[in-house]
């Protein structure tokens, strides 16, 4: 056995570490490289296979006419416009309810069983409710009440309705989240002397919500495009729009062009989530 | 109309999707006078008995009529269709041509205005007057077109699914008027929605007046026979004793201003 | 009998159909050091967590300074405030650095200001010898640096009562040292302290008392020189005798 | 200072555990009966608002009749019954899909970079796009094509596109799953001598979908009733059935029979993740 | 040189801008036991990890029975299955029992049949005195249960290197007695065993070669009696001193 004398800490690599460095940059451009190429051919031979086809032509007047989407294009904005504006607000609503409500389910003990139970019956009725239902149940079932102060305006009714119904999805995963986190830490924030809201809120909820932040985005994006449904209530949403122009000339091109608008706005969420997992599991060390 | 694309149209023996019956395609639900009862085979309503006056002739009896429900984006879409000829309230354009075939027209329509009685909107006699008021429609219709270009009202029309929305939006006040096919007008106001009455009907557009025709897929060897049908219905006067028997009362709305 | 911080009585905890504690009474006086010695399960932790009111108990009592904490309608909040307590896996806050996790307590339980918490914080880093990883998350220290920062954290509320779970478990000798300093410092400082510990010579040297723990019960309970030197029970006998053999009596 | 006696571990209780007991047990029921009268009270004020208001006739009438409801029961049914059949084969697609390429966005290391943007852009794609335009065009754009071997069964085609898209809501959530367990499991496993694939398979995913089993029956209970969505292409589910009775009688008491159904259908779902939970809790001893 | 199971050359492991091994020279011959020792956060843990292939390495390389195992093309899993290291914080599985956890790697990675891997697994439970807790989760067992448990699963793979964290630290006196004695049998048995440890007592009965770990460092190493009694580097002195002061050579 030999031991004890330590070859200096090169802050130069030595030939070794920058031959296995060079030999993992090898690999890893060549697994790229076999990946694209693949995902080229793949996408090559189904585009062809696809623009071959005998009723391509009739698909591509269909579904891609670059005349229509063009003039298709301000209608669906505007559009849009509502669906992005909605959302803004539907988004913070659901945040603070769908919170409290995952809070209330986590209660433990006896004394908070009727809580639970009420918070629970909640969640089961919201999310068992079709949202295009419980669009017409609030959104035209409200206002045929008559009541005085009751609002009318289908924005407002619509965007109140996204938010129960959306709360009860973001409250399970609020939950899923919560739950998640070992009973240890909040021993830990109890012993310490923090009350059952402080440990929630400083020790509980940010490993939570770091833990969630995927299926939590997944419902924002949801969102995004459930926001249309409120058009049955006759706002007209980019969904709605694509389809006033779609039947104006039998032509689909502006559901694609909606479709490619609506990705767009999806990406940089999915983006914005990766980010943030990566800042938080770099900082913690478990990059 | 487009010129019978050389089939022979030989009676009873169209190339049709099945060999001897008709295929005719319809929305599901479909509403009145066009269709009464949501039963398209009864041969009660309008585009039902022209449907079966269509096809006796094309030289098909009733019973080698076979109905289809296809929903709106399904009708026009551009794959195979489900049937051989669509008549549910589809009106002719140019632009949507380039999709579909259409047959010779069955119906010239007019567009109506509908407003609770107790709105002030009910006695408006000018479209000016409605300029100001919130107005709906259904979507997929040219009751919407009609919206946009005649009355071009200062708020965005609201748009629903189908015309039931848009009764209960009136009714709770959530519109002022909507909009549709006159025929359709008569049969809500005098059936369907107590309360409710005709504002006036738009006056024609400008250029070609608005048309009902039948669906047929983009060259389909049956428009040219269809077509022909339809005119000699037309010319025959079977289209207008239908029409007297299912949408009489159309004549007798005022026209706005 | 002088002026007692901890008094239990008869206290019992059971999960399900085990009977972790059978029935503990124990006693800690203001400024005196307790220690719990005994084997593997004998529900050290568990007594501890018991005391700093983690788990609700099955039966007996439990006082803070002459009050029953552990009666359902007494402000368990409150009394947890008087406690601290360093677990025996640490238990540190995963999302915050080793300042933050030490800081966190005095700013909102305690209402000390920020900058006088971080201040108060750094200076307990100092002086568990963590003074460059301030800025570090738990998962980016090695055993023995998250022990340390969990004993500060403990500090940094200056508990009446302050409970230690093997706080040198993770520990090189070396530091084990200059840890058992900082209790006895503490110690010596006035502080009540009832700890778990695997360390025979520093539980002789430091302790006032100490409870010999078997199978839930207190066995055997008395001065360190009494329990360590001549112990009365049989079992108490045996497990010294297998400690020395293990060469850590000290 | 006082020890060494111990006092025997009495089978029965004590009179002072048994008086706690009793106070926790009163104070469970007592805030059992104070949400339980609060809440029929907020009930009760709701129901006299609400029927005694101007519309409240109308309101019933259109919302809430019974005969209506019961003769529309058949049809609703019937489509509720496609939605289960379609759920049923979709779920079994959109678990296995979903995990696989949640699987792939969590490999490390730079040779992986290929596949994991692969299955990024796949999320970011098929998450991005609305269901109902993703069926227009795989449900219409397909048979279009008018290609040999390609289905042209809308049911078929429509449970493809139900998998493909809710495929990438749940590889984000089984992301989060598998990102939530620490990564010291992860090396434990690998030193026992596990493959990638078995440290997958026996500690991190039984461990991961346990803690994202709320959000994964959010998807689930969304998909119950995006189902219905096929109907765009001509199948009538449960939803459409309604519109269908709603439009023959102008009433929308079909939509409400549909909205009981649905949450009736959700119920279960609910509580058998509750179930899970629950058990699991108790068997590692976090109850 | 006799045959030498492992052989470190040069390894340098850097997190970021940090280097917490800088160029450690190490080997482990067949049925040695070799120690490491050093301050906490010395880089023991660190250097354990990177032997067992759990870290990329930035420099130098790790033999296994002669084979370069650190080079990026060797197969890392098979050279994985021919060690087994026994955490500091444990790392047992919460979702499977203490018998479950033992007999995993033993069933799906060298197919031992169910029955016959649950027996092996049972049988270790009683070597670590753990025969009553076959079915309890790790959330349900005590520190020194679960670390019991951790050397019972690494012992069910037969390792022909075994890696050892600091498995007495969760332990009593009276356990670290035994389990010391099962590695003391172990190595006696031939098992070629690498460990960190604070037990210096133990380190100088059990071990072959002690390292003095200080600074990501190999700074002292040779024969116990020569490294423990006898230290060449001042560095090394001064640890074994506050060693001695806090009363834990043994
Ligand atoms: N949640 C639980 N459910 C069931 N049994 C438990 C639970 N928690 C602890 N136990 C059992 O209670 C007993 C006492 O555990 P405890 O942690 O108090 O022991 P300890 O004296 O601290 O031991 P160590 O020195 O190993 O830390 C053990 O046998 C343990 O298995
Ligand atoms: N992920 C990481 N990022 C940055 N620094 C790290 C990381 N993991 C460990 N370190 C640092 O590396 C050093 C060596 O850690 P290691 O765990 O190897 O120490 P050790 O000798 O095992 O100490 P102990 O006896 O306390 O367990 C420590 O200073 C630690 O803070
Ligand atoms: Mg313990
Ligand atoms: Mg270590």
């Amino acid at each position: 056995m030999t031991a004890g004398t330590t070859s200096a800490a090169a802050p130069e690599l030595s030939p070794l570490a920058q031959e296995r460095l060079r030999y993992r940059r090898s690999r890893a451009r060549r697994s790229t490289l076999v990946a694209l190429a693949s995902t080229v051919l793949f996408a090559g031979a189904v585009a062809v296979g696809i623009t071959s086809s005998p009723g391509w032509p009739r698909v591509q007047d269909t579904f891609l006419d670059p005349a229509i989407a063009w003039s298709s294009l301000p209608a669906v904005l505007e559009g849009l416009w509502l669906n992005v504006r909605v959302l803004v607000v539907a988004e913070a609503g659901i945040l603070v309810l769908g919170l409290a409500i995952a809070v209330l389910r986590t209660l433990r003990g006896p004394v908070f069983f009727p809580v639970r139970a009420l918070a629970t019956g909640y969640v089961d009725l919201f999310r068992g409710v079709p949202l295009l239902i419980a669009l017409y149940l609030i959104g035209f079932g409200l206002p045929a009440l008559r009541l005085p102060g009751v609002p009318t305006d289908t924005a407002v009714l619509g965007t109140i309705t996204l938010i129960l119904v959306y709360s009860a999805y973001v409250a399970e995963v609020f939950r899923a989240g919560i739950e998640s986190v070992h009973p240890s830490q909040r021993a830990a924030a109890r012993s310490l002397g923090l009350t059952h809201r402080q440990s929630m809120r400083l020790v509980v909820l940010p490993q939570a919500v770091r833990r969630v932040l995927p299926p939590l985005l997944n419902d924002f994006v949801a969102l995004q495009k459930d926001v249309g449904l409120i058009s049955v209530l006759g706002a007209v949403d980019a969904i709605r729009a694509a389809q006033i122009e779609s039947a104006r000339t039998f032509n689909f091109t502006p559901y694609v062009l909606a479709a490619v608008l609506f990705v767009l706005l999806a990406i940089p969420t999915g983006r914005v989530a990766d980010a943030l997992a990566a800042r938080s599991a770099r900082r913690q060390g478990w990059a | 109309a487009p010129p019978a694309s050389g089939a022979s149209c030989e009676p009873g023996a169209l190339p049709t999707l099945t060999p001897g019956s008709l295929t005719i395609g319809t929305d599901q639900p479909v509403y009145p006078p066009w269709y009464l009862d949501d039963d398209p085979a009864s041969g009660r309503g309008f585009e039902s008995a022209v449907a079966y006056a269509i096809a006796g002739k094309l030289g098909y009896s009733r019973d080698q009529v076979t109905w289809t429900r296809v929903p709106f984006n399904a009708a026009i879409q551009p794959g195979p269709k489900t049937y051989d000829l669509n008549l549910t309230e589809f009106s002719i354009t140019d632009e949507r041509r380039q999709a579909v075939d259409f047959s010779s027209p069955y119906y010239d329509v007019r567009q109506a205005v509908v407003a609770m009685a107790d709105n002030p909107l009910a006695g408006a006699t000018s479209i000016a007057a409605l300029a100001n008021a919130r107005l709906g429609a259904q979507v997929g219709t040219t009751s919407l077109d009609a919206i946009q270009q005649q009355i071009r009202p200062a708020s965005t029309p609201a748009v629903f699914n189908t015309n039931d929305d848009a009764k209960l939006a009136l009714t709770n006040g959530q519109v002022d008027a909507i909009v549709v096919d006159l025929p359709t007008a008569f049969f809500l106001t005098s059936a369907e929605l107590e309360g409710a009455r005709i504002v006036g009907q738009l006056p024609p557009g400008t250029g070609t007046p608005e048309q009902f025709g039948a669906v047929l897929d983009k060259g389909s060897p049956l428009t040219g026979c269809v077509s022909t049908a339809v005119d000699s219905l037309r010319a025959d006067g079977t289209l207008a004793s239908i029409e007297q028997e299912w949408l009489a009362s159309a004549g007798n709305a005022p026209e706005l201003q | 009998m002088t002026n007692q911080v901890l008094e239990v009585r008869g206290l019992v905890k059971r999960y399900g159909a085990t009977t972790v504690l059978g029935g503990i009474d124990l006693t800690v006086a203001e400024h005196q050091v307790v220690t719990l010695i005994g084997s593997s399960g004998s529900g050290k932790s568990t007594l501890l967590r018991c005391v700093d009111l983690l788990e609700e108990i099955d039966d007996g009592r439990i006082f803070l300074d002459g009050t029953d904490v552990s009666d359902p309608r007494a402000d368990a909040a409150a009394a947890q405030r008087r406690m601290a307590i360093v677990f025996q896996a640490f238990n540190l806050f995963p999302h915050l650095t080793a300042l933050q996790n030490i800081a966190l307590a005095p700013r909102v339980v305690h209402g000390v200001p920020a900058g006088e918490a971080d201040e108060r914080a750094r200076e307990l880093l100092r002086r568990v010898g963590l003074e460059g990883f301030a800025g570090a998350h738990p998962d980016r220290l090695s055993g023995g640096q998250q022990q340390r920062v969990a004993i500060a954290r403990a500090l940094a509320v200056r508990p009446r009562l302050l409970l230690l779970d093997e706080i040198t478990s993770a520990l090189d000798p070396e530091l084990v040292g200059e840890v058992l300093q900082i209790v006895r410092e503490l110690a010596d400082g006035g502080m009540t302290i009832l700890m778990a510990t695997h360390e025979m010579g520093f539980a002789r040297t430091v302790s006032d008392r100490v409870c010999f723990l078997d199978g839930g019960r207190v066995l055997e309970a008395g001065p360190p020189d009494q329990v360590l030197g001549k112990p009365v029970q049989e079992r108490t006998r045996q497990f010294l005798a297998r400690v020395i053999a293990a060469g850590r009596l000290g």
